[in-house]
C-alpha cells in the first residue's frame, strides 16, 4: 500500500511535469500559463512530499533513497518557489515588452521541461538514464539561456552549449567505462548499470578502468557542476538568461551535477583499490573556491557576480565531500540545501533589484536599502547569509566543513578559510556599493510585496536553520553522510 | 539562578530590536526602545553584580539549539559575571545616554532595530560555553555594529570604515575558529568543558595563543591590527561609538582571556608571554602617537582606546609570562592590573565619546580645529569630560591612575622571573607604558583644551547650547564611577578576586577591605600602597584651606577685562593654538620618527601679502607596510584572473582538454 | 577462429584512430568533411563488426544511424551550409599542423600508456578497444580545439562522439547503447543545424568564432 | 602620645614645607646674583612678593572660564600634598603611605596637567605655546622619572619613599652604575620640571623662549601668588626628593625622641642650602638651550633612566 502510493508519487514527479510542458506549449495565454506552470509545481511539491513518507521499491530504472529523497525535496520546493517568483517576473518582462507571448508560452514549457529533467535525473537509478537526463536537462537550459535573443544571451547559449555537450561528452565516456567495469562481474545487461545492483558489486570491479571512468564523470559531470577550470559556462549563462532560471541553475542544476558526482564516488569508495576521491575533489573544491573570490572583485554585471558565488560555494560543498567522513559529509549536504535555498533568495532579489532600476550594471545600482528598503534589505541579508555569517544557516554549514578539516587534514583549513575570507571581502565590496550609499539611476516603484515572498520565504528558512535544525532532518543528514562514506 | 534570567534578557532585547523596526519611525519610537533597553540594561547589572559579589559558582545551561549533536551551551562563572557587569553598565549608560541623544538621530531606522541586538550579541558572547554559540554571538555583534557603523552610509567615508570593519571582523572569526578547532583536535569536542577538560600538546597551546591573539586582537585593535578601529567607531552614532570602544573591544579582551587563560589546559610557554607584553608595548605607544596626530575628536578617542588595549595586553602578558613560571602570586597581580583597566577604560572611554556626541548635537562639529569655548554655554558637560579627560590620563585620584600604578607595580615584580629576556623586556615595556601616559597626558590636555577652553573658533562653537538632562545623567553617571572607583580601589580589587583566582589557580591578591583607611596595598604596605581617599581628601582640604583662607584673610576682589596676551589683546580667535599646532612640538620630537613626517613651509617673498602655508606630510607606517602590499596584491591577482572571463571558447575548450590530459597523466604515472 | 575476428576489430578501430589524425592533419574545410564522413564510415563499420560478433542486433541500429546520419546527412548539410553561408574554404590552424600531429601521436601514447593498468581479463575486446577509443576522443578533442572555425569545432565533437560510440559498441551488451547514440544525434543535429548556424548567422555574420571573440571584447571592460 | 607625635611630625613636616619653599627660591636667587656680581635682592624678597600678590585684586581676562579660576587652588594642593609626603627631615611619616613615589610623580603631572589647560583657557597664543611645550617637555621628562623610580623601587624592593629612604640611609648600597645613572637622570628632570636654565628660564619675558612663564601669563593676584608658591614647593620637593634619596644622612626615623628631630632638621637645612647652591652654580655657568634642542636633553635622561633600570635588571640577578 504504502509503496503504491509511493510509486504513484514517483510516476507524478515525472508526468506532471511532462503533461504540463506539452499543455504549456500549446497555451500562449501569460495567466493561464503562469498559474499551470505554478500547479504543477506545486504538485510535485507534494508529491516530493507524499515520497517522504512512502517509498516506492526501487526497480531497475528508478529509485528513491535516503540520499535523493531530501534533493528531490529541496528541488521541488524551490523549483515551486522560483514558479511563483518567476510568474510575478515574467509579467514583468511581458509588460515591458523584453518577452514576447511565443516565448512566454516556450519559457513555460521549458521550465516543466526542467524540472521534468532534474526529477529524472535524481530519481534515476540506472547512470544511463541518469546521464541522459542530465543530457535533456542541458539541452532545456541552453535553449532557456539563449531566450532573450540579444547578442550576449545567444553567445552565452552557444558557450554554455558547447562547453556543456563536451561535459556530457566526457561523462558518457565515463558512464561505458563504469559499465565496462561492472560488465565482467555483473554480466551483461541492465543490472550492470542500475546503482544499488553497482554499490552491491563494486569491491570486485577492476580498479584501473573505475579510475579512469571516475575522472571523466568527474570532468564531464564537474562541467555541469561549474567547477573550476571547467567553469566558463556559467557565469554567462547565469548573467543573460532570465533571472528565475539563473535562480534555478544555481539553486538546482548545479546540485544535480553535483549529485552525480556523489553517487560515482560512492561507487569509488566501495572499491577498496581504487584510488581515493577525495584528493581531486579537495583540490578542485579549493581551486574554484579562490578563483571565485578574485573574480568577485572585478565584476560589473549584479547576476554575474552571484554567479561566482555560486562556483564559489560549489567549490566548498566539493571540498566538503572530498574530505570525507561523517562530519565533513554532514556538512556538505548541509551547505548543499542552505547554499540553494539562498542563492535562490537572492537571485529573486537580484531579480527584483534588475527590474526597479533596469540595468544589471552594478556601477549604477547605489543605495538600494534607502530607495527599495525591503528589496535592498533582502539582498544585504541574502549576501550576508551566503557570506556566512549568523544568524543565517550558511554560517553553521561553514562552520562544520572548517572544523571537519579538523579531524582529517588540519593544514586544509588555512587554505580553506583563507579562501573564505577573501571570497567575503571581495562579495562585500560589491554589496556595500549595491545596497549603500547615495541612490542613484532609475528607480521604478518597488514591486508589490507579495511578489517577494518568495525571497523572504526562503531567508526565513535559512535564518531559523542558522541556530536550529530540527532532529529528523539532522538524524537523516546524519544517516545520508555516513552512506556517503 | 541568574543564568536563564540574563539569556531570557538578551532575548528581550532581540524582541525590542524587531519592535524597533516597527516604531523607528514613529516620534516617540526612539524613547521607548532606548527605555526598554535601559531597563533591561540595568536589569542584568543587578543580577551580575549581586552574582558576582555574592557566591560565584559557575552554573551552565544547555538549550537544544545551535550545532545538533552539540546543543547550545551558556556558563554564567566569575569572569563571564564581570564582563556582564562591563557589557551592561556600558549599555545601560548608553542607553540612558540615547534618551536625550537618539532625538537628534537622521535615520533612527537605522540605528534602533541594531542597537538593542548590538547589547544582545554582547552580553551573549560573555555568556557562550562552546566554540559554536561563541563565534554565532561574536558575528553577530560583529554584523550589529557594522550596521550600526553604516547607519549614515551616505558618506563615503563611513562606507569604507564599514567595509574595512567587517572584513576585519571576519577575519579574527576565522581566526578564531582556527584557534577553537585547534584546541578541539581531531576528535572535536566544541564545548568549552571538553576544550578545558581534554590534554593539549604545549605546540597546540601556543597555536591557540598566536590565534586568538589574532581573532580577539583584530576586534580589540591590537597594533597592527588596529586599522579599522579608528575609522569604524567614529563613524557609528557617538552612543554606539561609546559602546564599540568602551564595550566591544572589552569583550574582544574577553576572548582572549577565556581562550588563553581558561581554555587552554597547558601552560603557555613564557616566550608566548613575551610576545604578548612586547605587542601590549608597542600598541600602547603608537595608539597614542596616532591620537595625538589627530584633530577629529572621535577619532582621537578611538586611537586613545587602542593605547589602552596595549596597556590591558601588558598586564595580560605579564601575567602570562608569570604564570608560565608558576609565580602565581605575581601573575594575580598582573591579572588585577589588566582587569581593573578593563573596568577603567570602559568607564571613562564610554564617558569622553558620550561627551563627544554632546559636543556635536550642540555644534554639529567633530572637527576640533572648529571648536573651542565651549566651556561657557555648556559647563556641565565640560566639567564631565574634564573628569573622563583627568581619568584616562592616570590623574590621582581618579581610577585611570589605580590601575596604570597596579601595571607598574606588576612591572616591578619581573626581575624574579629567570628568562632574561623577559628581564630586558619588562623594563623597556614599562618605560613604554610611561611613555604614552605621559603622552596621554599632553593629548587629552590637547583633547579638552582646544574643544571647551580658550574661544570659539566658529559660530557653530559660540552659538552652542547644554546637552539635555538624559545626556547629562548619563555622563555624570560614569563621571561619579571614575571618582569612586579610583578612591575606593580595595573594593574593586577584591571584587576582582573570585575573577583572578579563576583564571589564576584560586591564587588571588590579598583581602584589600580590611586595609586600614581603605588603603590599596595589594603585597605588603611597606612595599608599594596608595591611597585614594587621602589623596583625595588632603587635596579637597588644602585646597579649600587655601582658599578660604586667601578670601578671608587676603583679598577677594576681582575685575574682569581684556586678555593681557603680552600686550596684543583681544586678537581674533584665530590666533588661538589650534589642535594641530598644539600638537606641533611632539610631532617634531616623536612624528618624525614613527609618521615620518614632513613639515613644509612656503612663504611668500617679501611685499606679497598672500599667506603663508605650512603643510604637513604624515604616512601610517602599519598601513604602508601591512596593508597596501595585501591589498594591491588581491587587485592585482584579481584583474589577473579577470582575463579568464573573456577567454574564446577554443580557450575554454583548452582548458577542459588540458584539466583531461593532466589527471589521465597523472593517473598514468600514478601507478 | 577468435584472432580473426579480433583483428578485423581492432583494424577498424584501429583504422579509426589514423583516421582521426588525418582529420587533424586536413588544413581545407571540405577535405576535413570527407574525412570526416571516411571516419564516421569506419564506424558504422566497427560498430557494425560488433553487432555481428556479439550478435547484438540493436547495434545494427546504432552503426545504420552512423552510417545514414553522420557518413551521409552531415558531411552532405555541412557541404551545403558552406556554400550557402560562403565560409572561406581554407582552416586556419592554431598551432600549425606538425605540432597538432606530434601532439596527437602524444595523445594516442596517452591513452595506451592509461589502459595498460586494465586487468585484460575485463573483456578480451575491452582493452585494445578502450585505448582505440580513447584515443579517438582525445584527438577529437585535440581537433575542436585546434582550428579558429566553428565548422570544425563541430567536425572534432562529432569525431569524439564517434569515439564514444565506438567504445559503448565495444563494450559487450551495453544497455541503452542505442538510446544513447540517438541521443547524441540529436545533440550534434542541433548543434550543426538549429542553434548553432541559424542563431550564429542571424547574429555573427559569420561561423569564424574569431568574429565572436571580436564581439566578446568590445564587452570587456 | 607616639601617634600625637607622629601627627605632630607629619604637620610640622607640611608647615615647614610651605615656609622653606619661598626661602629656599630667594636663597638660589641670593646666590646667582652673587655669583654674577651682583647685589640682588634680599634673601627674603619672594616673601614679600607673595603677601603683595596675596592682596592685589585679580584681574580676570573676559574670556576665561571657571577652569582658569580653580586651577590655581589644584595645582598648589596637589603639589603641596606631594611634597609633604616625602620625608625631609624625618622618615617613617604618618601618612606615607598614602603615595609612592610613582603616586607623587603622578601628583605632579596632575599639576601639570592643569596649567597647561589653564594656559589654555584665555584663548591667547602665548597660553597656548607654553602649554604644548610643557607637555613636550613633560611627555619625555615623566617618563624618565619613571624609569628613575623603577631602579629606586628595585634596588629597595620598594616604591615607597620612606622604604627606599631607609633603604639607602641603613642597606651599604655602595657605589651602583645603576645608582649614578639613576641620579644623573633625576638631576635632568629635575631641571626640566623646575623650568631652570637650561631649559627654561624663570626670569625671562622673552615671548619666544619662555615655557612655564608664557602658560602664567595672564595669572595675577592670588592666582599667580599661589602659583608662584606652587612652583618653588616644586623646587624644594624635588631638591629634598633628591636629598632624601641620595643623602638620607642625620635623617630622623619613626619615634625617636625630639632632639634627634631637631638633628634632622638642621641636617635637612643644610642639605637645602648646598642643594640650592650646586643649582645656582650650574645655572649661572650654562646657556639655556633651544627649545628644540630640549627633547634631546630629556630623551637623554630619558635613556639614563631606561640603562639604569636595565643594568639592576640584570645585576639583581647575578
Amino acid at each position: 500500500m504504502n509503496s503504491t502510493l509511493g510509486f504513484i508519487a514517483m510516476t507524478a514527479l515525472l508526468a506532471v511535469p511532462a503533461v504540463s510542458a506539452l499543455l504549456l506549449a500549446l497555451r500562449s495565454s501569460y495567466h493561464i500559463g503562469a498559474r499551470l506552470n505554478v500547479g504543477a509545481a506545486l504538485l510535485c511539491l507534494l508529491a516530493a512530499i507524499i515520497l517522504l513518507g512512502a517509498r516506492p521499491e526501487d526497480n531497475l530504472y528508478l529509485r528513491v533513497d535516503d540520499f535523493n529523497i531530501y534533493l528531490i525535496v529541496l528541488n521541488n520546493l524551490v523549483s515551486f518557489t522560483t514558479s511563483l517568483f518567476s510568474a510575478g517576473y515574467i509579467g514583468h518582462e511581458l509588460a515591458i515588452g523584453r518577452l514576447t507571448p511565443k516565448y512566454l508560452r516556450f519559457y513555460h514549457a521549458m521550465y516543466q521541461a526542467l524540472l521534468f529533467s532534474m526529477n529524472l535525473g535524481l530519481l534515476a537509478n540506472n547512470i544511463g538514464l541518469l546521464w541522459v537526463a542530465i543530457e535533456l536537462a542541458t539541452l532545456v537550459t541552453v535553449l532557456m539561456v539563449g531566450i532573450y535573443r540579444t547578442r550576449a544571451a545567444l553567445e552565452a547559449a552557444w558557450k554554455y552549449f558547447i562547453l556543456g555537450s563536451l561535459g556530457i561528452a566526457l561523462a558518457l565516456f565515463g558512464t561505458i567505462l563504469v559499465y565496462l567495469a561492472a560488465q565482467p562481474v555483473m554480466g551483461p545487461g541492465l543490472p550492470a548499470m542500475a546503482w544499488d545492483q553497482l554499490l552491491i558489486h563494486a569491491k570486485a570491479f577492476d580498479p584501473a578502468l573505475l579510475n579512469l571512468a571516475f575522472i571523466f564523470l568527474l570532468l564531464g559531470y564537474g562541467t555541469k557542476a561549474g567547477l573550476v577550470p571547467l567553469h566558463a559556462w556559467l557565469p554567462d549563462a547565469h548573467a543573460e538568461g532570465p533571472t528565475p532560471i539563473s535562480a534555478v541553475l544555481s539553486g538546482l542544476l548545479l546540485n544535480v551535477a553535483l549529485y552525480a558526482v556523489l553517487r560515482f564516488k560512492m561507487l569509488m569508495s566501495a572499491n577498496p583499490e581504487a584510488l581515493a576521491p577525495g584528493p581531486l575533489m579537495v583540490a578542485m573544491g579549493l581551486l574554484s573556491l579562490l578563483f571565485a573570490g578574485f573574480m568577485f572583485y572585478r565584476r560589473g554585471d549584479i547576476k554575474r557576480l552571484f554567479a561566482y558565488s555560486s562556483i564559489e560555494h560549489m567549490g566548498i560543498i566539493t571540498f566538503a565531500f572530498g574530505m570525507g567522513g561523517p562530519l565533513a559529509n554532514f556538512a556538505g549536504l548541509l551547505h548543499m540545501t542552505m547554499h540553494s535555498l539562498t542563492k535562490s533568495a537572492i537571485f529573486f532579489a537580484v531579480g527584483h533589484i534588475s527590474q526597479v532600476k533596469g540595468t544589471q550594471r552594478i556601477s549604477t545600482i547605489r543605495g538600494l536599502t534607502a530607495t527599495h528598503p525591503l528589496i535592498g534589505w533582502g539582498l544585504v541579508a541574502g549576501v550576508i547569509a551566503i557570506a556566512g555569517m549568523p544568524p543565517f544557516g550558511v554560517f553553521m554549514s561553514e562552520f562544520l566543513v572548517v572544523s571537519s578539516t579538523f579531524a582529517r587534514e588540519p593544514w586544509l583549513a588555512l587554505p580553506l578559510v583563507l579562501g573564505l575570507l577573501l571570497g567575503f571581502g571581495t562579495l562585500l565590496w560589491r554589496l556595500q556599493g549595491l545596497a549603500f550609499g547615495e541612490s542613484q539611476g532609475a528607480n521604478n516603484p518597488s514591486p508589490p510585496w507579495v511578489n517577494t515572498l518568495p525571497m523572504l520565504a526562503h531567508l526565513a528558512l535559512v535564518f531559523i536553520a542558522g541556530f536550529w535544525l530540527p532532529g529528523p532532518l539532522v538524524v537523516w543528514f546524519q544517516h545520508v553522510a555516513a552512506l556517503l562514506g | 539562578m541568574p543564568l536563564p534570567v540574563l539569556l531570557m534578557l538578551s532575548m528581550a532585547l532581540l524582541a525590542i530590536s524587531i519592535y524597533a523596526v516597527a516604531v523607528a519611525r514613529q516620534p516617540g519610537g526612539s524613547r521607548r526602545v532606548y527605555g526598554a533597553a535601559l531597563a533591561i540594561s540595568t536589569l542584568a547589572l543587578i543580577l551580575t553584580l549581586t552574582h558576582l559579589l555574592t557566591a560565584p559558582e559557575p552554573v551552565t545551561l544547555t538549550l537544544p539549539l545551535g550545532l545538533p549533536w552539540l546543543g547550545a551551551h551558556f556558563r554564567l562563572d566569575a569572569l563571564s559575571a564581570f564582563f556582564l557587569i562591563v557589557v551592561n553598565l556600558g549599555g545601560g549608560v548608553a542607553s540612558l545616554f540615547a534618551l536625550g541623544y537618539g532625538q537628534h538621530e537622521r535615520a533612527p531606522e537605522r540605528v534602533l532595530p541594531f542597537f538593542p541586538a548590538f547589547l544582545a550579541g554582547m552580553s551573549l558572547v560573555v555568556l557562550a560555553d562552546d566554540a559554536f554559540t561563541f563565534l554565532f554571538a561574536w558575528e553577530f555583534m560583529s554584523l550589529t555594529s557594522w550596521a550600526l557603523v553604516m547607519a549614515h552610509h551616505q558618506e563615503p567615508a563611513n562606507a569604507r570604515a564599514g567595509y574595512l570593519y567587517l572584513v576585519m571582523a571576519c577575519f579574527g572569526t576565522l581566526a578564531l575558529l582556527l584557534a577553537f578547532g585547534v584546541m578541539a583536535g581531531p576528535n572535536g569536542g566544541y564545548d568549552f568543558a571538553t576544550i578545558r577538560a581534554g590534554d593539549m600538546s604545549p605546540g597546540v597551546a601556543t597555536a591557540a595563543l598566536f590565534l586568538a591573539l589574532l581573532g580577539a586582537g583584530s576586534k580589540a585593535g591590537l597594533v597592527p591590527l588596529h586599522v579599522w578601529l579608528p575609522l569604524a567607531h567614529p563613524a557609528a552614532p557617538s552612543h554606539v561609538s561609546a559602546l564599540m570602544s568602551g564595550v566591544m573591544t572589552k569583550v574582544a579582551i574577553y576572548g582572549f582571556i577565556r581562550i588563553v587563560f581558561d581554555l587552554v589546559s597547558q601552560p603557555i610557554p613564557w616566550w608566548g608571554g613575551g610576545l604578548v607584553l612586547a605587542l601590549g608595548g608597542i600598541t600602547a605607544a603608537l595608539g597614542v602617537l596616532y591620537a595625538l596626530m589627530q584633530h577629529d575628536l572621535k577619532r582621537l578617542l578611538a586611537y586613545h582606546t587602542v593605547e589602552n588595549i596595549g596597556i590591558i595586553f601588558i598586564g595580560l602578558g605579564l601575567a602570562i609570562a608569570f604564570q608560565a613560571n608558576l609565580m602565581y602570586a605575581s601573575a594575580a597581580m598582573a591579572l588585577t592590573a589588566a582587569l581593573f583597566h578593563v573596568l577603567n577604560h570602559s568607564l571613562f572611554k564610554s564617558l569622553l565619546f558620550l561627551g563627544t556626541g554632546a559636543v556635536l548635537t550642540a555644534t554639529g562639529e567633530r572637527d576640533m580645529e572648529r571648536l573651542g569655548g565651549l566651556i561657557h554655554p555648556m559647563p556641565w558637560t565640560a566639567l564631565a569630560f574634564l573628569i573622563g579627560a583627568a581619568a584616562i590620563s592616570a590623574l590621582p585620584p581618579l581610577n585611570g591612575f589605580v590601575s596604570e600604578w597596579l601595571t607598574f607595580q606588576a612591572i616591578l615584580l619581573t626581575p624574579e622571573l629567570p628568562q632574561w629576556l623577559l628581564k630586558f623586556l619588562a623594563p623597556a615595556v614599562g618605560a613604554l607604558l610611561a611613555l604614552s601616559a605621559a603622552l596621554a597626558a599632553a593629548c587629552f590636555v590637547k583633547a579638552f583644551g582646544i574643544t571647551f577652553l580658550g574661544r570659539p573658533r566658529s559660530p557653530a562653537a559660540a552659538q552652542a547650547q547644554e546637552t539635555d538632562r538624559y545626556s547629562l545623567a548619563a555622563m555624570f553617571t560614569l563621571a561619579a564611577l571614575c571618582l569612586l572607583a579610583g578612591i575606593l580601589p580595595g573594593l574593586v580589587v577584591d571584587g576582582l578576586g573570585p575573577v583572578v583566582g579563576l583564571l589564576n589557580g584560586e591564587a588571588r591578591l590579598v583581602a584589600q577591605h580590611n586595609q586600614p583607611w581603605l588603603t590599596l596595598a595589594p603585597i605588603v604596605d611597606a612595599k608599594s600602597s596608595y591611597n585614594g581617599l587621602l589623596v583625595l581628601t588632603f587635596m579637597a582640604l588644602s585646597g579649600t584651606a587655601a582658599a578660604f583662607l586667601i578670601h578671608r584673610l587676603a583679598s577677594n576682589a576681582l575685575r574682569r577685562g581684556p586678555a593681557w596676551d603680552c600686550g596684543f589683546p583681544d586678537a581674533s580667535p584665530a590666533t588661538q593654538y589650534t589642535a594641530g599646532s598644539f600638537a606641533q612640538p611632539i610631532r617634531r620630537v616623536f612624528g618624525s620618527i614613527v609618521f615620518q613626517a614632513r613639515e613644509q613651509v612656503t612663504m611668500p617673498p617679501p611685499g606679497n601679502g598672500s599667506p603663508a602655508k605650512l603643510e604637513v606630510k604624515m604616512r601610517d607606517p602599519v598601513w604602508d607596510y601591512a596593508y597596501m602590499p595585501i591589498t594591491t596584491a588581491v587587485v592585482a591577482a584579481s584583474t589577473r584572473a579577470n582575463d579568464l572571463q573573456y577567454l574564446t571558447i577554443r580557450r575554454y575548450l583548452s582548458l577542459v582538454f588540458g584539466a583531461l590530459v593532466a589527471l589521465l597523466l597523472g593517473m598514468a604515472l600514478w601507478r | 577462429m577468435h584472432s580473426l575476428e579480433f583483428d578485423i576489430a581492432h583494424f577498424l578501430a584501429g583504422g579509426m584512430v589514423v583516421i582521426s589524425l588525418l582529420l587533424l592533419y586536413q588544413d581545407r574545410l571540405y577535405a576535413l568533411i570527407n574525412v570526416f564522413a571516411l571516419h564516421s564510415l569506419a564506424l558504422a563499420l566497427a560498430v557494425g563488426w560488433q553487432a555481428y560478433i556479439q550478435d547484438a542486433h540493436h547495434l545494427y541500429v546504432t552503426a545504420g544511424i552512423a552510417l545514414l546520419f553522420k557518413t551521409i546527412f552531415i558531411p552532405v548539410a555541412l557541404h551545403r551550409i558552406i556554400r550557402k553561408l560562403g565560409i572561406h574554404r581554407t582552416l586556419e590552424v592554431v598551432g600549425g599542423v606538425g605540432r597538432d600531429m606530434l601532439a596527437g601521436a602524444a595523445l594516442v601514447a596517452l591513452a595506451i600508456l592509461v589502459m595498460l593498468p586494465v586487468t585484460a581479463g575485463a573483456d578480451a575486446l575491452s582493452r585494445e578497444d578502450l585505448a582505440f577509443a580513447l584515443a579517438v576522443v582525445l584527438l577529437g578533442l585535440l581537433l575542436m580545439i585546434s582550428r579558429h572555425n566553428a565548422v570544425s569545432l563541430v567536425i572534432g565533437f562529432m569525431s569524439l562522439e564517434n569515439g564514444l560510440v565506438l567504445a559503448a559498441a565495444g563494450a559487450r551488451g551495453m544497455p541503452l547503447a542505442v538510446e544513447i547514440s540517438v541521443a547524441f544525434s540529436v545533440l550534434i543535429a542541433l548543434i550543426v543545424i538549429g542553434v548553432f548556424l541559424f542563431r550564429i548567422r542571424e547574429r555573427f555574420d559569420s561561423v569564424d568564432m574569431q568574429a565572436m571573440d571580436a564581439f566578446r571584447e568590445e564587452r570587456r571592460r | 602620645m607616639a601617634l600625637i607625635m607622629d601627627y605632630l611630625v607629619q604637620g610640622g613636616q607640611m608647615l615647614l614645607m610651605l615656609l622653606l619653599a619661598p626661602l629656599l627660591t630667594g636663597w638660589v636667587r641670593v646666590l646667582k646674583a652673587q655669583l654674577l656680581r651682583r647685589r640682588g635682592p634680599s634673601l627674603l624678597q619672594p616673601y614679600r612678593d607673595l603677601l603683595k600678590l596675596l592682596r592685589k585684586e585679580v584681574v580676570l581676562a573676559d574670556s576665561a572660564s571657571w577652569l582658569f579660576r580653580v586651577a590655581p587652588y589644584i595645582i598648589f594642593a596637589a603639589i603641596w600634598v606631594a611634597a609633604s609626603l616625602i620625608p625631609t627631615f624625618a622618615g617613617g611619616l604618618l601618612f606615607n603611605w598614602t603615595a609612592d613615589l610613582i603616586a607623587i610623580v603622578a601628583l605632579l603631572g596632575a599639576a601639570r596637567f592643569f596649567l597647561a589647560l589653564a594656559g589654555l583657557d584665555v584663548g591667547t597664543s602665548f597660553g597656548g605655546i607654553g602649554s604644548s611645550r610643557e607637555m613636550m617637555i613633560a611627555s619625555l621628562a615623566e617618563p624618565a622619572m619613571l624609569m628613575v623610580v623603577f631602579t629606586l623601587s628595585l634596588l629597595a624592593g620598594s616604591t615607597g619613599l620612606t622604604t627606599v629612604a631607609h633603604f639607602m640611609q641603613v642597606a651599604d648600597v655602595g657605589l651602583r652604575v645603576s645608582l649614578a645613572l639613576a641620579l644623573l637622570a633625576l638631576l635632568m628632570v629635575a631641571i626640566a620640571e623646575n623650568a631652570r636654565i637650561p631649559v627654561d628660564n624663570p626670569a625671562t619675558h622673552l615671548e619666544l623662549t619662555m615655557v612655564h612663564e608664557a602658560m602664567v601669563l595672564e595669572y595675577s593676584g592670588r592666582h599667580l601668588a599661589l602659583i608662584e608658591l606652587a612652583a618653588s614647593l616644586k623646587l624644594l620637593l624635588y631638591i629634598s626628593l633628591i636629598s632624601c634619596i641620595f643623602a638620607p644622612w642625620g635623617m630622623a626615623s619613626v619615634g625617636e625622641e625630639g632632639m634627634v628631630y631637631l638633628v634632622g632638621i638642621a641636617a635637612y637645612i643644610g642639605k637645602l642650602a648646598v642643594g640650592g647652591f650646586l643649582l645656582a652654580l650650574f645655572e649661572t655657568s650654562i646657556a639655556k638651550m633651544r627649545v628644540f634642542r630640549v627633547d634631546q636633553f630629556l630623551g637623554a635622561a630619558l635613556m639614563l633612566g631606561l640603562l639604569g633600570a636595565l643594568l639592576l635588571f640584570v645585576s639583581r640577578s647575578l
